[in-house]
């Protein structure tokens, strides 16, 4: 037992025990604003009237010991201790002039409202429990009889039916963003913008289709837009003098390649 | 009220008197009440303080319901509560069929209430299936959905919204409460219980659901 | 008794009487009697003859129930007979074995009464530690709270309020009889004051959970 990471001029023998148990019972703590409120106890004080400076040093004797026991604790006890670290230097040195920020004291009361707060709530909580309860103390009638309007046949669904079934649908893995459904739908804009830097490379005669794009070559509804999109970009690519078209017949492959200046 | 709950145990009551009778008729009153079967004079003896005399505390429990608008009645050899036959018009007694709304249904429900104003269209290019009327049908009989206001698009198409029925069923106060998926995961209702029948895999129905919803999805594809 | 019922058909002006009080005020308990669930002043209304006044019969049926083994209460909106609680040690036969809540549970039921509508960062910064997946889940499913109204704050997150049903498990007129509410709120520990500066904040989530929150992100609208 590490005692001396405790200061133990400062803790009798019952208190150090206290805080030995708390090691030992690290899992059952909720957090570490619920281990705070546990170590403010042992100061026998009303909450309001805590020494969070004391406090702030009993919280990282006992991480000091947790480490020294090599019991893993979770992040947020750690950043707890370093923001404890960093008040309790707040507390106990004087503010530098020109300091930024809150002041030690006020970090201090937050941290005691905090756990005046949570104590409350933990309190009222209890409170709420031991009320009579439905089920124990008191009844319901046994033997309902349903009421029913007369057009009813009545379907069944909660809210967790409807919002499972929405999860359900929004994760498929098709699923993509909806959109009024552009989709499908390819600018000529789009097909000029993509088209114009592609040209400058097709110094052969080039199948139309090869400038569609990725992913728009299978589906009709899509191939169709896409198409019709570069044709029409190509129609005005050409005017433009930039590139030439030629289709040998009614229906053979519309052909286009950069204009011969 | 809490504070009544103080009251000796059964067990060492019984050392003492039975309870006075008004107390008694109370008690019988209490399980009556609360039991979902007729309560014999035997089990009440039971589960009165001993010394009750529950036979004596039905008669007057009987007296004091007499011309209320809930009687005490009995069936078999047992009592119970019964609401006066005179008021059974209250009831409106009907055979009530409660059914589990569809998969079809409930999807296209959420659709709506996430997406309101919807149209067809767009309800079924984000479930991926065709929507069959009977769904829209349904949903619009239970007063779940209305229609919404014509869309301005090409085709005019109607939308659907959900109603204020919708809204009080659900218990929501608005559909824009509706949390988004976001919330959905971090309230747990995304991965830690997979829905009953799991994820469907991509883009396939299980087979045995449509087969199931048959009748009312006759149109789907 | 029931003659009474059939007096409407002697005249057209008798239509639109309302039965005598006392007559409404057997209506209206044996609607509550039959019912399990709270009925509401409308309902109510919805179920009387035309013209009748169920607040009023409410309350003559409330002052004759005063120290019966049944009690008139009211819950929210609603009304419901309930067993008086001193009965309690008489129905371990009817007790219905409550689930064990935990305590992150049973403070977040609490957080979220006193403190509604709450929204989840809310009860975290209370509690000092992230509600964990399932514990709201599980108090949804329980019906004891449902989503309120969105917070009009960047990210318009939901929020949870308490139900009728939990109100009605607890004992609970209204949610303003919370116990020691006032004083509560008097000592100002029902107000959610910002942190001077950077505190710790309640557990950021698993980094694991960061990455499947991150994808999901993708499909939010």
């Amino acid at each position: 037992m590490a005692e001396d990471d405790f200061r133990s001029d400062a803790l009798s023998v019952s208190e150090r025990l206290a805080a030995e148990a708390l090691i030992v019972d690290v899992d059952g703590f909720e957090g570490p604003l619920d281990l705070l409120l546990t170590l403010s106890r042992t100061q026998k004080v009303d909450l309001r009237r805590v020494s969070v400076l004391q406090l702030a040093e009993q919280y990282l004797a006992f991480i000091e010991k947790a480490r020294h026991l090599r019991i893993e604790l979770a992040a947020d006890y750690l950043v707890m201790a370093a923001w404890l670290a960093f008040l309790k230097s707040r507390l106990l040195l004087p503010p530098e002039p020109g300091d930024e920020g809150p002041s030690g004291e006020e970090m201090a009361a937050h941290l005691a409202f905090q756990l005046e707060r949570l104590a409350a709530m933990r309190e009222a909580a209890a409170r709420l429990m031991a009320r009579d309860r439905k089920g124990r103390d008191f009844f319901a009638r046994g033997a309902p009889e349903t009421v029913t309007r007369k057009r009813e046949v009545r379907y069944q669904a909660t809210l967790l039916d409807l919002m499972q079934a929405y999860a359900r649908i929004r994760t498929r893995d098709e699923f993509r963003p909806f959109v009024m459904d552009r989709e499908a739908i390819m600018t000529m804009e789009q097909a000029l913008e993509r088209m114009r830097p592609l040209i400058g490379y097709a110094g052969e005669w080039t199948d139309l289709t090869a400038y569609l794009p990725e992913g728009w070559q299978r589906d009709p509804a899509r191939r169709r837009s896409a198409m019709a999109a570069s044709f029409a970009a190509s129609l005005e690519l050409a005017r433009a003098g930039l590139i030439e078209i030629e289709q040998r017949e009614t229906f053979a492959p519309i052909r286009i390649r950069k204009a011969r200046q | 009220m809490s504070d009544e709950m103080e009251q000796p145990e059964t067990g060492e009551e019984s050392l003492f008197d039975a309870p006075p009778m008004g107390e008694q008729e109370r008690m019988v009153e209490a399980v009556l009440f609360a039991s979902a079967e007729p309560v014999s004079v035997a089990e009440l003896a039971e589960r009165l303080p001993h010394g009750s005399d529950p036979a004596e505390a039905l008669v007057h429990l009987r007296k004091r319901y007499e011309g209320r608008g809930v009687r005490l009645v009995r069936v078999g050899d047992g009592w119970a509560m019964r609401t006066a036959p005179d008021l059974g018009f209250l009831m409106q007694k009907e055979s009530v069929e409660t059914r589990k709304l569809s998969r079809a249904a409930i999807e296209t429900l959420a659709i709506i209430a996430y997406h309101q104003p919807v149209t067809r269209a767009e309800i079924e290019e984000i479930r991926g299936v065709s929507v069959s009327r009977g769904t829209i049908d349904l949903l619009i009989e239970m007063e779940w959905i209305r229609f919404g206001r014509r869309r301005m698009t090409p085709g005019r198409p109607v939308t659907f919204v959900v109603t204020q029925e919708f809204l009080d069923h659900f218990g929501l106060e608005s559909a824009r409460d509706l949390p988004g998926l976001k919330e959905l995961r971090a309230a747990g209702l995304l991965e830690s219980r997979p829905p009953p029948g799991a994820m469907p895999g991509p883009g396939t129905e299980e087979p045995e659901e449509e087969a199931r919803e048959g009748q009312s999805e006759l149109f789907e594809d």
